[in-house]
């Protein structure tokens, strides 16, 4: 086993590397840039190093800088998280010249399946079904219009590296295609290095469902069951979960085989995720693969009990993946959504700043990925995830209520924060019913919000007189000047209360 | 102390309330819309404050927006108040049809400048996108408020900008 | 199903069952103290309402309060949590009488199960083999005494309203019984309200093994299995785990069987559990039986996926238990710590205070059952028990892992815990091999702390410099003067430092 | 500046150090027993301090105790330190071995005198018990620290008492 691992990533999933490899007594090295000197991977890992400035491509996209703390810090192995660098094939090359092992698939995998478009061909010939579009990169912008206008929009322009909704964009018109690829590839090249893009035809309303796979050096690639990921905002994935409502046993057979042929096809080495679409008649078409962990995996590690990290670091340690992980069970319902850093109200604008107050959920089935910290401040450099709070149930129903009274204990002052929306999702028939598709939210934000039931609107009506009452207090700027005191408090005025007021002072408006 | 109140929320839309806040020795007094209430509240932490109200329980935080209103939040709605002053409340009302006369473009959150769309002298149509700005890690696009003239473009491609910052005037 | 359960109590399981209540749609009713008033469970509750001053016989075992509140909020069930009224039948005889269902075992259940003398007396009516001792109540100090020395010390005095190690005395020999019997007399009439103990033979070093049960109120007693509590500081259970490393799968079904026909004998519905002592043969002796929700379930929750006080809701609701929650199979180990306000360093005296900092574990498996909260001061009139950290792991292995892991995570400013205690048992050799008794832990608090191996001197050594240089840094009350600017941070002088500043010159000695 | 630091702890046993502190323009410069060191300082929360040390990283929680030492924490260790003041130092060195001279005895915590075991004028061995005090609902024995006699009973059953507070005085 590995004695000391570099995390060649910041935030939440850096946190969540850390924590595998202090639960097998491996040592952690984390890398930070300027504004990261704070940020919670750096202080809970055992070591950490600067790497320089704060834009990615001069810290955690510099192979150069991260190579060199490898050294330094005496690291056996790299982990390269999702995003930045954990698609890029220097990466794993660069590792090998160092003589570290990357906790990844080997370079030319990364290369055949990663790719959007190898991976498309790749598909074809291990007789996995594919999405109709371009099969190779778009050389020419023009060609692609034409090419696009004949397949009939919508299209979808997708980056060739990319991953997480960035350097995507859906096209419904040839007036709309200049400006979205210019949008997309500028994206993709300041996301991966790479500007570009391919074309895909877009389905009606699909599911997207994604497998995961995991695959040791001796040949051995298993399934873990699919995880439904329809719930998308501009291609971006919001809120995801295991098992889909619309996979049947069969369907999840026929997915994960088709997915363990082509990870095989690929000589595909850990862990790795096959994305489909399915739409309304439970066809299935192959999308890309994603040659890394995924942010949503906390989801199928609370359904399997597995801990995909700790598997990701056995697997790249050569062990073998032991016969008993092919017949995990699956148990429950799990279910995620990503909190991000950005204003539901104002167009999801991103909404960096210092978190002045933080309460965060807890108790039964509540997991917390967390990224961030009350009294840290939200750097604008990077990605606006700032956690994943994810709910585990007996059922889907149980999960479902268990994630919208985690959302209600979730309160953040200081930055504005999606979690409004999820608890509107959550509240929403389609939803509970799982008639979702990748459409199905950016349909939902268009249309105009309408009053909910009569139970709703009374707790509403309460709720509205504590809100206008709070807002006449904070007006009256005495909830602090008087340390609110209330009748049966019997508190003294304490520090606490003056560095709130002082606080709130700086604050009115 | 007498306080107007201007509350507006997806689930129960716009409700304008009248509050009589007196302390006394045993807590607050209030009064909502004539109606005496049993108010407890305390302060939880920094902008978060707990409310007994009859009984009822509700945890409230309290944020300040640029534009001077309060983001009120309970663990199940938000809303949006503010102190009302006829005169500031009259211009707000129509935030949903298109904005009239000279107005000045924003940026919404700190980032910095990629794409410039327009120049001095442009025509613009309501919702067209004028500008790029980059904030962690995704571009967003800032579109114009109506359709006119690009009066003028005080941001520059590369510039870092902070939140309110004005880049651009249209007409 | 109900629409308004009153919580009759505070702290984390107050917390832990509004919870339930809010995912089943049920409005959840707090009651509060004088000193509670910013409590968790007032701020996360649908309603409060106070119940007098702080002291507990004024408040919260105020059972003419408790009705009222019931009553004025429209409650239609009550639930009393642990401690407190959970176990005098006084509490289910008045609810009857306001017309709200009691949810837990009716009041003749919890007299003929739930004294420990009565309970003995059932057992060996059930034929479930009991601890020797008296089977009544001690009625003359002087004939105990003797009783005891006839059987042989050491003894135990308990009470027969005990539970949670309150009124509880190890006697050694005759010198310590006056004293003994003075302590545990006086303690068990303030915490239940009776003074009245009775006498148990002492066993050598047996396990503490319990088993949890669940009876609907059509027949139905069903074992979810043993949970191990052998751990415990003065007879007060500190860390909990499911399943036992000493229990095969024989013994649980005979234990299992054992407490179904002993809760079948008594008349018991609800959840309730049957603890046991388990000498070196594996013979198994009968305890007592703990008429309410233990303060360890979720222990058990962890393994079997079920939410123990979502189903104490629904069997009090008339639901029956279906068949297949017999079949539950549990997965994987769960392990629970109990983070207590007290000094491991100063004889584990209670520790109030304000929490003036406080980092929370996270991340996969850990779940963290919450009773406080920063910036809150907790109250000198109640339990010290803060919070409860729960690890669930594959393997007791990965379970432990992630326990220290989360302990690392987790840091207390202002009040004293004993999270340092857990972390060091989790490194004992004989806890890591499972050899644990009921007297295990006090016997290790009486032994000198050794050094760790050379690899854990190591590190002791490097957090030994940093101690220093922190220590050091405090001294010249520099750390907030210059605003700790490292090279490599690019921070402002905030607020937010200010206030460390002050909070910090505050405090300096 | 120079500081000399007396740590206690379970697993290392007691160490004495000398740091010496100094700023300059790019943060601290430090020397530990001579050896310098790079340490990147930063303050997390209140009493929360993030060190890195040649890129090692520490956590470390300060906690000020009433004898004037720190209590200082790292996620897995824990230490005791003093700033050495030699007179001071020598006093403490015999903490385990039998009390000397008149002792007064004060409440370790806050709570509620239960119960007074002795009186002005007994004779106390040492580690009996004096009086009971309740605090967080337990009974909490507190124990003379030597033999002798109770010059003086100064708690009286039912008393609240704070931390530090003075209960009885034994000779």
């Amino acid at each position: 086993m590995f004695k000391k691992i570099l995390i060649a990533n910041r935030g939440e999933i850096a946190v969540r590397i850390l924590r595998a490899c202090r639960e097998l007594g491996i040592r952690s090295v984390a890398v930070f840039s300027d504004v990261d000197r704070k940020s919670l991977h750096v202080r809970l890992a055992d070591e950490a190093y600067p790497i320089g400035p704060a834009p990615s491509r001069e810290s955690y996209l510099s192979i150069d800088k991260l190579m060199d703390v490898a050294r330094r810090a005496g690291c056996d192995a790299l982990h390269p998280g999702y995003g930045f660098l954990a698609e890029n094939a220097a990466l794993p090359r660069a590792c090998t010249d160092t003589g570290l092992t990357f906790i990844g698939p080997p370079a030319e995998a990364m290369e055949s399946l990663g790719s959007k478009t190898a991976g498309r061909q790749l598909a074809h010939r291990a007789d996995v079904p594919v999405v109709p579009g371009t099969n190779d990169p778009i050389e020419n912008p023009r060609e692609a219009q034409t090419l696009a206008h004949r397949m009939g929009y919508p299209v979808l322009l997708k980056a060739v590296a990319g991953g997480g909704g960035k350097g995507m964009r859906l096209v419904s018109n040839d007036a709309e295609f200049e400006s979205g690829f210019r949008d997309a590839s500028s994206e993709a090249l300041n996301a991966f290095g790479d500007d570009r893009l391919y074309l895909e035809k877009y389905l009606y309303r699909p599911h997207h469902i994604e497998i995961q796979i995991l695959a040791d050096a001796h040949g051995r690639v298993v399934s873990l069951g699919e995880r439904e990921c329809s719930v998308q905002r501009r291609h971006q994935k919001v809120i995801e979960e295991a098992p889909s409502s619309v996979i049947t046993p069969d369907l999840r057979k026929k997915m994960g085989d088709a997915a363990v042929r082509l990870a095989r096809a690929g000589g595909y080495v850990n862990a790795g995720t096959v994305e489909f679409l399915v739409d309304a008649n439970l066809n299935f078409y192959f999308l890309e693969v994603n040659t890394r962990l995924q942010v949503e995996h906390p989801v199928t590690e609370q359904v399997t009990g597995l801990d995909l990290v700790k598997l990701q670091i056995a697997i790249a340690a050569g062990h073998r993946l032991p016969f008993a992980w092919e017949s995990i069970t699956p148990r429950g319902h799990a279910m995620e959504v990503r909190l991000y850093a950005e204003d539901p109200d104002n167009n999801f604008f991103p909404s960096p700043g210092t978190i002045i107050s933080r309460q965060v959920p807890g108790g039964p089935g509540i997991r917390l990925d967390d990224g961030v910290y009350e009294g840290w401040t939200v750097p604008n450099d990077y990605d606006p995830l700032l956690s994943k709070l994810i709910a585990w149930g007996n059922s889907r129903e149980e999960t479902i209520a268990r994630l919208r009274r985690a959302l209600e204990e979730y309160t953040v002052v200081g930055i504005k924060t999606n979690a409004g929306l999820f608890r509107r999702i959550l509240d929403e028939p389609d939803f509970l019913r799982g008639e979702i598709h990748t459409k199905w939210l950016d349909e939902l934000l268009c249309r105009p919000r309408t009053s909910v039931s009569a139970d709703g609107d009374q707790s509403g009506s309460s709720a509205a007189d504590a809100a206008a009452i709070a807002a006449a207090m904070w007006q009256a700027n005495q909830w602090d000047r008087h340390s609110c005191l209330s009748a049966s408090s019997t508190d003294q005025p304490s520090r606490w209360k003056q560095e709130g007021r002082r606080a709130q002072l700086d604050r009115l408006p | 102390m007498r306080y107007e109140v201007q509350l507006t929320s997806f689930s129960s839309g716009e409700k304008k309330c009248l509050i009589e806040l007196e302390r006394d020795t045993a807590g607050w007094r209030v009064t909502l819309d004539g109606r005496p209430m049993a108010v407890d509240a305390v302060q939880i932490a920094p902008n978060i404050l707990s409310l007994l109200l009859d009984g009822q329980s509700f945890e409230i935080s309290v944020t300040p927006a640029a534009d001077g209103k309060l983001k009120i939040q309970t663990g199940t709605h938000e809303f949006t108040a503010e102190g009302i002053d006829p005169r500031a409340w009259r211009g707000r009302r129509h935030s949903h049809v298109e904005a009239e006369g000279r107005q000045q473009i924003v940026a919404p959150m700190p980032g910095k400048v990629v794409h410039l769309l327009v120049k001095a002298g442009d025509q613009v149509e309501a919702g067209q996108g004028l500008l790029v700005i980059e904030a962690m890690k995704m571009q967003n696009e800032i579109r114009s408020p109506k359709g006119g003239t690009v009066e003028r473009v005080l941001a520059k491609p590369g510039q870092p900008v902070n939140a309110g910052e004005v880049l651009c005037i249209v007409t």
